[in-house]
């Protein structure tokens, strides 16, 4: 079995806003195994962004607070490192990419540039060392005269290229895991399908692990080893991606996959998840989805389900409808 | 037989590229390059495209809120496009659009129940003493509370503000609806109240849609005939089962392939396309889709393929197809 | 209704007080601390201005020679100047005047900036080229060196002081109008490719509906803060020419001609109460107006909702 | 600008401007940093909040090379445009300044036509201006231009 590279424990993020705190991220725990792809899927608002970025201590802190939990990288606890101590981990051996390509490049520095960056910053590569590898690393991610790339600005690529650059900048110093966050959600279908054999290709060349972050089940069947369903700041299911797609447990799980209408699958009318996601704030102890959830019960308005294994001994749910209190009801 | 609501024949639009110390024109954007396709009456009718294939443009122009280039727009068998600035107007009541974005397609200084009931005041189509009554009915047609009358925008949920664009537009009681990318801009579980909610006002309200997005998923689930566009020209019209069971240019069937399935155990061949999507400010000659094209041949590089009908109702423009 | 409702309706909460963007401005200004000082500096300095007068015991034209040059004591409490007028009761009277320029220049300079930017920005072609060439061409025009010249004419036509005001009003509010047409122009043409305006089209609205319901209401919070900083611009336009002799004329008091006594060398270093209250009255006045401004921008500004 | 009567040369008589030129400089400096100041700080708040930053910080890059290399280079980006602006007040705004500091400038002898009612040397004097203004507008566009890529025109 694969070592565990990350580990969340009881992860809690907060954000104290003017409307009172919102528990973004509120006693979150997975593991990511070394070599694997883990998805976080989750509908906005979720806090699936906030986890990733609490792993690469990206969170802005005066309106957001760490208040309690550790992330476990290879086993050092990377909130307690020192800032000097977590420049040297970001960008080196874990990496990310963000959702929006068209304003994740610096307009007015050069491709190459950009790229040789990390390089010089980690590797202590010198410029003429840098540039090779760097357009290496422009062939790697598939992008043709990569030579007249490395000269050029942002402005002048696609949408697609660009994140075939954030790609190639989050590979630079051979990461041990790439974090991606909603990659493909700003780009068209074709462009989407591109990008997604381009990180299987690397995963498979690279052994990089991948947690990659989205809303689209489509990709999370692509792409996933491994499956975390969030919903209002907490996990809610997790399970190999066979086993989520095959048994979900979790009625919001259910809702999603019935509610996407799918290619050649004639359904006369979608099921909709009725109502809307909660205020976040001060949710108070009660299952979130309970005011959505076509199976709630008493216990769910008064009492918070635990994230337990039932059944297949990794196929974990947070939902009363499989605990004893709750059949006895 | 049907009777045909909207007719558009050979419609082209081009945006003027101005350069220069003197703003000369130095080039066209072709966002529509000679489409023709109509919209029978209760019908729902999807356009498929990726972004800059000028499938918002259409919708635009076929309500004419930006001016056409060339062609002719049909509405009920009048060109709109003649119409004067007044008759317009009257006219705007029937044809209604619902937008993408909801966070930007909504006054932020009006309440809801103004702005949903505004253009019937402005149309003197009812009085205002009892204009409060008709847009209450409307907003819970659309599944919106009614103590909502007074609130403003930057109280509601995305999902919630495009059930008052819908409001909004469904109080005018139109025959013809442009939905352009409605549920795009939404998460899974609200997109399908939205979608559920335009599929019963159809059949409540007998309206005719012209449904754009980029999702084939939902357009397949929705429409009963669908044109797939491809850098401002349609490439393929058919009817729905017909297009999605054996669809016959390779773009279309590249575009169904590219579109991740939730279901792990699927084993399908897929076509993944290589380089990017033209720029529409210089499409390659002949075949635009010819550099992209996984069957391209010299032909494709010198001739524009010709539109035809290959099957009953089933249109392709592909030399091969 | 045969259509089931695919929502529940939610639940209605307890009646929550509307909050309209311009009741949620209000709340934000005033929770805006330094905002807040700026207003009551300003409400004070108005009241003083407009009222002090008329409790103030000496009249503005009896020369009064036995009390020339006195410090400040208790009958004149900020003292007396070369002639023995009562500089306490000048500074208030000049309060007005400063304040009135300020006002008055800033609404021709909004009146003139609002209409013809609106104008630009919704009418577009041949009318948006010719106001914002225009707008260029006065932009090109120095404003301190145009109006030290249109103020050495005034007094070459021996244009009698009372009136010297006014003109001073229309050709600072003249001069400044290009920025906010710009900003007017500018905040147009960005509401105008918003949906919602396309909506107002597609729902067939009369322009007037169009211009006054959906345009302006958004273009105002623009208009506010720009016209805030021209009120501070437009007192110290009015006390640099006053200073320089061509503003506001003796014996017409004016903070900027008042300050004209701290050239004179003997008054500068052994008088100082002739030119101190003035000065700090201008000092005091713009910043308060640009704490206003400041608290206006952070509250009406949608960005900064974040 | 020089204390009275003195007749030295070279440094000493340099030494003696420096020390008149000291506040009225300080003075001009003081007009222009206020609002460019708040420029600035709009402008960096602005950038700070860009996509690329969050990039550049998910490099690893230390703080002070992500403010100073990434931020920084696009915030200056609307302060060129400002510089062509203070050209014109660098000669009309030293007008007031000059006649407090009795500095014999363009400024002082502008006044001075005034009062004697030299019109061509003011009409000149003006369109002086106007033209250093427009001059302005044009070199900060060519300096925009050369700071900011996208504008470059190829």
């Amino acid at each position: 079995m694969a070592k565990d590279l990350v580990e969340f424990k009881n992860l809690e993020t907060h954000f104290h806003t003017s409307a009172g705190i919102v528990k973004a991220v509120d006693d979150v725990s997975f593991t990511i195994r070394e070599g694997e792809t883990l998805c976080v899927v989750g509908e906005s608002g979720c806090g699936k962004s906030v986890t990733a970025m609490s792993l690469m201590r990206l969170v802005e802190m005066p309106p957001g607070r760490h208040a309690g939990g550790e992330i476990l990288f290879e086993g050092k606890d990377l909130l307690k490192l020192s800032k000097r101590e977590m420049s040297r981990i970001r960008g080196n051996e874990i990496a990310m990419i963000f959702q929006e390509p068209m304003s994740s490049l610096n307009p007015v520095l050069t491709i190459g540039e950009q790229i040789t960056e990390p390089l010089a910053l980690h590797l202590l590569l010198d410029r003429k060392a840098a540039k090779k590898r760097a357009i290496e690393l422009i062939t790697l991610v598939g992008i043709p005269r990569a030579e007249e790339i490395f000269h050029s600005y942002p402005h002048e690529l696609s949408g697609g290229m660009r994140q075939r650059i954030m790609i190639a900048i989050a590979l630079s110093c051979d990461p041990k895991l790439l974090i991606a966050d909603e990659p493909t959600t700003a780009l068209d279908v074709t462009i989407q399908a591109q990008i997604l054999d381009l990180m299987r290709d690397i995963k498979r060349k690279l052994n990089t692990s991948i947690m990659l972050i989205t809303h689209d089940l489509g990709v999370v069947a692509e792409m996933a080893d491994f499956v975390v369903v969030m919903y209002a700041g907490k996990v809610i299911e997790e399970a190999p991606v066979l086993e989520i797609f095959k048994d979900p447990q979790h009625p919001y799980t259910k809702g999603l996959l019935k509610a996407k209408p799918i290619i050649n699958e004639k359904k006369e009318r979608l099921y909709s998840i009725p109502g809307q996601v909660p205020n976040p704030v001060d949710l108070g102890d009660n299952c979130h989805f309970h005011d959505r959830c076509e199976f709630c019960m008493d216990i769910c308005r008064t009492k918070l389900p635990p994230l337990r294994v039932h059944g297949d001994h990794n196929h974990k749910t947070a939902c009363w409808l499989y605990e004893e209190e709750g059949k006895a009801q | 037989m049907t009777e045909t609501l909207i007719q558009v024949d050979n419609l082209k639009k081009y945006f003027p590229i101005t350069g220069g110390i003197l703003q000369r024109v130095v080039g066209n954007v072709k966002a529509v390059d000679g489409v023709s396709f109509h919209i029978n009456k209760g019908e729902s009718f999807g356009l498929v495209g990726e972004s800059g294939c000028g499938k918002s443009t259409i919708g635009r122009t076929l309500l004419r809120l930006n001016d056409k280039t060339e062609g002719k727009v049909l509405f009920k068998g009048e060109d709109i496009h003649s119409y004067s600035k007044e008759k317009l107007r009257s006219m705007r009541p029937k044809m209604q659009i619902v937008f993408q974005d909801p966070y930007s397609s909504l006054n932020p200084r009006i309440k809801v129940g103004e702005a949903i009931g505004e253009a019937l005041l402005d149309h003197g189509l009812v009085s205002p003493r009892d204009v409060k009554q008709r847009v209450l009915e409307t907003m819970r047609i659309c599944g919106l509370a009614d103590y909502q009358y007074d609130r403003y925008p930057h109280e509601f949920s995305g999902g919630q503000r495009q059930r008052i664009g819908i409001a909004r537009a469904l109080i005018m009681n139109p025959e013809f609806i442009v939905a352009d990318e409605p549920v795009s801009a939404l998460d899974v579980s609200i997109q399908a109240q939205i979608i559920n909610l335009l599929s019963d006002l159809q059949r409540e309200k007998n309206l005719t849609y012209l449904f754009i997005s980029h999702d084939l998923s939902v357009v397949e689930h929705l429409c009963n005939r669908v044109g797939v566009m491809y850098l401002g020209s349609m490439v393929e019209l058919a009817d729905t089962e017909e297009l999605f069971s054996h669809p016959l240019h390779p773009y279309t069937k590249a575009l169904m392939s590219a579109i991740p399935i939730p279901d792990p155990t699927l084993k399908r061949e897929r076509i993944i396309l290589k380089g990017d999507i033209p720029s529409p400010a210089n499409p390659p000659s002949g075949c635009k889709f010819h550099t992209r094209c996984p069957i391209a041949a010299d032909i494709c590089k010198q001739a524009n393929p010709e539109y035809r009908e290959v099957r009953k109702g089933h249109f392709v423009a592909c030399h091969f197809a | 209704m045969s259509i089931e409702q695919t929502a529940p309706i939610t639940k209605t909460p307890k009646a929550q007080k509307v909050a309209s963007p311009w009741r949620s401005a209000i709340r934000k200004f005033a929770k805006n601390k330094l905002a807040l000082l700026g207003l009551i500096i300003m409400i004070i300095m108005i009241l003083i201005c407009s009222f002090g007068p008329l409790f103030s015991p000496y009249n503005i034209y009896d020369y009064d020679y036995t009390v020339k040059n006195k410090a400040p004591n208790a009958s004149h409490w900020l003292g007396t100047d070369k002639f023995g007028r009562d500089i306490l009761l000048r500074t208030m009277l000049a309060g007005r005047i400063s304040l009135m320029v300020g006002l008055v220049s800033t609404a021709i300079a909004v009146v003139i900036g609002a209409t013809l930017g609106a104008v630009s920005g919704f009418y577009r072609g041949w009318t948006d080229t010719i106001t914002m060439r225009m707008a260029d061409i006065f932009l090109a025009l120095p404003t301190l060196p145009i109006l030290i010249t249109m103020g050495a004419i005034l007094s070459d036509l021996k244009v009698d002081p009372s009136k010297r005001i006014y003109f001073l009003m229309l050709m600072i509010g003249v001069l400044s109008w290009v920025s906010l047409a710009r900003l007017v122009r500018g905040q147009i043409l960005t509401l105008r490719e918003q949906e919602f305006m396309q909506a107002t089209e597609a729902l067939g609205l009369r322009d007037r509906r169009k211009i006054f319901r959906h345009l302006m209401p958004n273009t105002i919070p623009i208009i506010i803060v720009s016209a805030t900083l021209l009120v501070a611009g437009a007192i110290l336009f009015e006390s640099a020419l006053s200073f320089l002799g061509i503003g506001v004329v003796p014996p017409t008091p004016s903070w900027g001609n008042m300050i004209t006594a701290a050239n004179s060398l003997i008054d500068f270093r052994k008088r100082p109460w002739i030119w101190i209250p003035p000065g700090m009255c201008i000092l005091i006045t713009v910043t308060a107006i640009n704490l206003i401004g400041d608290g206006l921008r952070d509250a009406l500004d949608p960005k900064m909702k974040k | 600008m020089t204390s009275t009567g003195i007749t030295t040369e070279g440094w000493d008589y340099i030494k003696d401007v420096a020390k008149h030129m000291f506040l009225p400089t300080l003075v001009l400096v003081m007009l222009s940093t206020g609002s460019l100041t708040r420029y600035f700080r709009t402008g960096m708040l602005e950038v700070i909040r860009q996509d690329y930053i969050r990039t550049a910080r998910a490099k690893g890059l230390k703080e002070r090379t992500v403010i100073f290399k990434h931020a920084l280079r696009n915030a200056l980006l609307p302060a060129i445009t400002l510089l062509g602006f203070e050209l014109p007040g660098l000669f009309g705004g030293a007008m007031i300044l000059e006649k407090v500091f009795v500095w014999p400038g363009v400024g002082q002898v502008y006044l001075e036509s005034i009062n004697m009612r030299d019109y061509p040397f003011m009409l000149g004097f003006t369109i002086f201006l106007a033209v250093l203004t427009l001059l302005g507008n044009l070199i900060s566009d060519v300096l925009y231009g050369v700071a900011d890529p996208r504008i470059r025109l190829k």
